[in-house]
């Protein structure tokens, strides 16, 4: 096994995170409880991009765990023997509403799906399908609706979900699918309002984690994600508005 | 009478200010020549006339219009001002035609008109079957010419020309300075030319404006300056050699006599100094002729003896260095230095006409 | 090949080389020329956008340009349609982003430009704006198409402003680079290389028209 | 404020700027002095990186550099380390993805200094490098203080190839621009701003430096 | 004897080829003057010599070093070639001050021998005093002398200036040049000197390569070139006023008579060519002199009654041009002009010395 790394010191106690943006709030919350349950062991984390991270992880970035947006990506990097093919777990299952501004006109909250139709309605921020998970399940969900092919002319891209979020949150499109998680995040909380997607009109978003094959310390790595997966990081993950794997 | 008024005063930061005071007439041919060592201001003063530098304090009138009066913020920019400016490298536009270049500056004519004064002046320049070849291509003459040409077919009231030799080499200045003043009387404006070159200036001048660190010195018809320098610094400016310190002994009538400083030598010239009056003479090379063996009569006042300490070829004069118990400059042709048989240690006589010595009190 | 990308990247970089010419040449001119003491001042802002990133540009043209900002509202009413997720507003965007790197060629190459020239022009009695015409222009052409070159293959590549304002919608502001990004995100690299090869080819080919006509190193 | 990330950013850009000191001054000298007739290739190649998306030129550094690339492998068995994702990996990147930001002002102003003052050093016994070093450095300074202010200036806000390289590490490859970029993303838009402004403030002043100092308007 | 021993090409594209070959002594003083008109290649010949520029062929020797040899690819470089090079804008180094600039070449010396030096340098060249100065708060002729310390004070083997005095103004260019002769005599090194100015090339050199279009065509002691020129054009160009189209009717041991064409006017020169010969005569208007009244005995065989056409002044001396049947110029002294009476009409005798007429073949 090779030992890759930067100008890090490895200690024994150190975990380091590659996460999907969508977890920011949530996993500095589990962080924080963890540590304090945890003090000799260190996590450090990096928030970005699923797509990204795995084209850096395929060039053995230096990080012992991974959480992603979807769980295809840690399968691809067991296939291609850069994770412990035992290692794979799935911590969430992400959740999308349709978002609008406080002061918009549009009352989402009895529309329902049918605010994206309504006329005041220009621009419809949804994460680019190509590779967003969160755009696809947005695009599933519309589908399965029967709106897509009525809204699709008024589609905006964002590149991930955050900047889905960021279009809708800064008036520039006037609604948005994003993420539950972000509706409930502390800057988004107070400024829209929103509308839950029903669980069954799209694809479960299966958010899945895994172990990177020149972890450092497996164990440790191994300790936080079983942390994560176990009930005290599961209730902090619903409260940020997760689903969890089988329930 | 048209006059030309001019009184400006332009300062440059960290730079020396330069002041210019004169008046000139408008309406007829006329050269001035501006002449002076270099950085002494003449190009500023020229561009300040053409409206291409701005005075700090001053006024410039021209006939009935005022270009220029800081007073009341008047500035009449240099389109309007019809001046036509003759740069030191001719700045003829690279990437036009000859032609095109004589042209440039005629608008609102029509095109066969515009055509026909162009090749009316090429003609007058000399410069006919050039129309189409680029400025690169031509020699330092022909270009001055057609600069000369882009800027006479616009039919300026002033012409003013910076160093309009300098950039030509030798061989050419020379033979063009004749012609060039033959080409300016033929279009009868007035003109301004600097120059730093005492030959160009007499050659090419009327009138002439002596600057020295900014400060228009000395000015008035060429011979008179060039005659009756007003200072030293300015003689020798002008090539006159021989600065000698003397003492007027005795004044009689226009004529004094005077005794130079160190040694037992009278000279006599006409200045009515009184004596005991300290003064510098100022005696050019060529107003000194060498006589070997016995002197005839003749109309010089002041006769020398003197011994040939050396010789220096320059062209096709030879300046004769000579001890007379001061030190004396003589410009002589080459063969009558060969004539004479001038050679260093040689004993000669040195005729100077008194009216051609000029006395400078101190 | 994404064609549609490829034609619209080619036509926002068109439309950007076009406006910046005609407001690029002025505003350089007046650099060029100016004795105003405060001009570095202007020079800094206009060479800002290469040293800002992307990202943060573009984040605050999205918030300047969107609806609830004034210049979003003034031009919603003139035009009745919005700047982001628009081609006018990946236009504007890329407009501003581009400016140094068409201002400041044609700066240098004006400056360039013998002063006597000009001041022989105005003594032959050519207005200053005629002089610029007839003289500066035709003598400056290879730093104005530097210039141009530059601010064409530099739209072509440019990619966080456009990904911050444009929404990657196709036709409209999905350009090529973006298409790359998102074909790098959805993990097909094989497309991703190829169109990246194609770039680099013809970046490279753009940046050699100037060089190779200009003898004399650029301004050097 | 995230002093973790400006104190690294600040040692990024002082590293990348000295290296490219040492590294792009004989590469200018040479753009600047030959007579090569293919000099116009090497030129536009040194341009590329201006034009070329930040995130493409990351992407293929990272594989460039990664483990399973011939340089990489050589790198790591040399020092025991992995290039990308440490702070040498983003130094490497941040060096390359600068080089026309330090070059191009060098090459321009060695090419400014007058030719005859090199010649008359070489006629004095002067050998080529310490005429270099005693005549055409002290010469060429404020186009020297441009390029040098450019680079520093621009790898504190360069963010694209950074962020494919360095994967935004805190303390290793987290600068301030991805930070920046990070609270975008986390809706953290009030740090953000704050950063921002901070940046934007820096790279103006910065800029007015070298064109305070120089007179004329400044070649690209 | 040590020779400098040249014979080079050098082609420029779309420009001229420039050739030469000549050899001089390379170890005692002489003044090689490298004369010609614009362009014609003499700032490259000197660059070729310092190694600045690389011919396209030839060969050049210095005593025993081989500089260049393109057969065998030689080249020395400008570094080890110990040639000193005095650039026509002298090239100080800007950033440095005088004393700095004067000792720049100097190494591998203690830095006492090396302040020794140049102290010394700068006191025999009348600069000390300004070691601490800025060369750009300087003169012109400061400069120059700087310039000339800076490359003397490595006691180059040759030394070669270009238009050394080009850059100064009128005034202090004429007195620099005197100055200028005297301080290379007191170095006693071999020096080539590039010049446009026949008044230049009379005071500064002893040998003269006449250059025209990139090829010597004329070289030899400056006397011997002065007084034959090859051909019509190095007459015109060494300043030969009168260039007049004749033919030989009588040829006898060595003295020929010419007839002017298109004239009755009969010449005798020194020639030794045959009757009904073509020449062309090349008269210097310094060895015509003017004679008013009846002529007494006099050595000039040739008498010729001509009236003035027309006078211009040209500093100390008039151009008086001449009609005698042919166009004939003369120069005098401003006094000479005003004793004799010359006025537009005047008759006068000119008198030429047979030797004095050049004969060109043609
Ligand atoms: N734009 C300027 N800024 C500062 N100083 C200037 C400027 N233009 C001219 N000067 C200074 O003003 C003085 C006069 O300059 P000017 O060009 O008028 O001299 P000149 O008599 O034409 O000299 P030359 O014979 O060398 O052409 C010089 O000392 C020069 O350095
Ligand atoms: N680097 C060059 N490239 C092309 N042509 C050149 C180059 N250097 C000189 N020439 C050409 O070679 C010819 C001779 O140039 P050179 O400088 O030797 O002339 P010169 O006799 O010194 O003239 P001047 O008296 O004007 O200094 C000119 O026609 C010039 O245009
Ligand atoms: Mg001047
Ligand atoms: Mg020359």
């Amino acid at each position: 096994e090779q030992k890759p790394g930067g100008g890090t010191a490895h200690t024994s106690a150190s975990v380091r995170i590659a996460a999907a943006a969508d977890l920011k709030f949530a996993l500095d919350d589990v962080i924080a409880t963890f540590s304090a349950a945890h003090p000799a062991i260190n996590v450090s984390v990096s928030y970005g991009s699923s797509g990204n991270f795995y084209s850096q992880l395929s060039n053995k970035a230096p990080f012992d765990l991974f959480f992603s947006a979807d769980i295809e990506y840690p399968r691809k990097l067991i296939d291609a023997g850069h994770a412990i093919p035992d290692s794979l777990f799935d911590y969430a299952i992400g959740q999308i509403v349709i978002w609008v501004r406080n002061d918009s006109s549009v009352d989402v909250g009895s529309l329902g799906a049918q605010a994206l139709n309504h006329p005041s309605i220009r621009k419809i921020a949804v994460a680019n399908p190509a590779h967003a998970p969160y755009g696809r399940a947005a695009i599933a969900a519309l589908t399965s609706l029967g709106i897509h092919d009525q809204v699709k002319d008024r589609f905006v891209f964002g590149e991930n979900i955050a900047q889905t979020a960021q279009f809708v949150e800064s008036g520039a499109a006037d609604i948005g699918i994003v993420a539950l998680s972000l509706a409930l995040a502390p800057s988004m909380r107070d400024k829209g309002r929103f509308w839950l997607i029903p669980l069954d009109m799209y694809p479960p978003l299966e958010q899945g984690g895994v172990i990177l094959s020149w972890a450092a310390d497996r164990a440790a790595a191994r300790q936080f994600a079983s942390y994560v997966t176990a009930p005290e990081g599961r209730a902090i993950l619903k409260s940020y508005g997760f689903m969890l794997p089988g329930e | 009478m048209s006059l030309l008024f001019c009184d400006i005063e332009k300062r440059f930061r960290g730079g020396p200010t330069i002041r210019a005071a004169f008046e000139t007439p408008a309406d007829r041919f006329s050269v001035t020549v501006l002449f002076g060592p270099s950085g002494c201001g003449k190009t500023t003063i020229l561009r300040c006339l053409a409206g291409l530098e701005r005075p700090d304090r001053g006024v410039i009138r021209c006939g009935d219009a005022t270009w220029l009066d800081t007073s009341t913020r008047a500035f009449v920019s240099p389109q309007q001002r019809g001046v036509g400016f003759l740069f030191q490298d001719y700045a003829l536009f690279p990437h036009l035609s000859v032609g095109s270049n004589v042209a440039y500056g005629l608008r609102g004519l029509s095109r066969a008109e515009r055509r026909r004064r162009v090749s009316e002046m090429l003609d007058m320049m000399q410069l006919s079957g050039l129309e189409r070849r680029s400025p690169r291509t031509l020699s330092g003459g022909e270009q001055q010419r057609i600069a000369l040409a882009r800027v006479l077919v616009r039919r300026p009231r002033f012409l003013l020309l910076d160093e309009p030799l300098s950039a030509l080499d030798t061989v050419v200045r020379e033979s063009l300075r004749r012609e060039l003043r033959q080409l300016l009387i033929s279009f009868g404006i007035p003109c301004f030319i600097v120059t730093h070159d005492r030959h160009e200036a007499m050659a090419l001048g009327d009138q002439l404006m002596v600057l020295l660190r900014g400060t228009v010195h000395q000015s008035g018809p060429l011979d008179a300056v060039f005659s009756r320098p007003a200072n030293t610094e300015i003689a020798r400016l002008l090539g006159i050699e021989s600065v000698i310190p003397a003492k007027v002994v005795h004044a009689d009538n226009g004529l004094a006599t005077l005794e130079v400083e160190g040694g037992k030598t009278r000279l006599v010239v006409t200045s009515p100094l009184p004596a005991g009056q300290s003064v510098w003479l100022c005696i050019r090379g060529e107003d000194v002729s060498l006589y070997t063996g016995a002197g005839g009569t003749t109309s010089a006042r002041n006769q020398i003896p003197a011994r040939v300490i050396s010789l220096e070829h320059e062209g096709p004069v030879v300046r004769v260095i000579l001890d007379g118990g001061f030190h004396l400059v003589a410009l002589v042709t080459r063969n009558a230095a060969a004539d004479l048989g001038l050679q260093p240690g040689a004993m000669v006589t040195a005729h100077i006409k008194a009216p051609a010595i000029h006395v400078v009190p101190r | 090949m994404d064609w549609t990308a490829i034609w619209l990247t080619l036509r926002l970089a068109a439309c950007t080389t076009v406006i910046l010419f005609f407001l690029g040449l002025p505003l350089a001119y007046w650099l060029a020329t100016t004795r105003f003491r405060g001009r570095f001042l202007v020079e800094a802002a206009v060479a800002l956008p290469i040293i800002l990133p992307p990202t943060v540009i573009g984040f605050y043209i999205l918030w300047a340009t969107g609806p609830r900002s004034p210049l979003g509202q003034a031009y919603q009413s003139m035009t009745g349609s919005m700047l982001p997720f628009s081609f006018a507003g990946i236009l504007l965007a890329s407009v501003l982003f581009n400016i140094p790197f068409a201002v400041r060629p044609f700066a240098s190459s004006f400056a360039a430009v013998n002063r006597r020239l000009v001041e022989a022009s105005w003594c032959l009695g050519v207005s200053r704006f005629q002089t610029f015409l007839r003289v500066v222009l035709p003598m400056s052409w290879t730093g104005i198409l530097t210039g141009l070159v530059l601010t064409f293959a530099h739209t072509v590549g440019e990619f966080g402003v456009v990904l911050m304002v444009g929404g990657s919608i196709p036709g409209v502001t999905r350009t090529i680079s973006i298409a790359i990004y998102d074909d790098v995100q959805a993990l097909n690299y094989a497309a991703a290389h190829r169109t990246a090869i194609v770039l680099l080819a013809f970046a490279f080919v753009a940046l050699c028209i100037p060089y190779a006509i200009q003898r004399r190193a650029l301004p050097l």
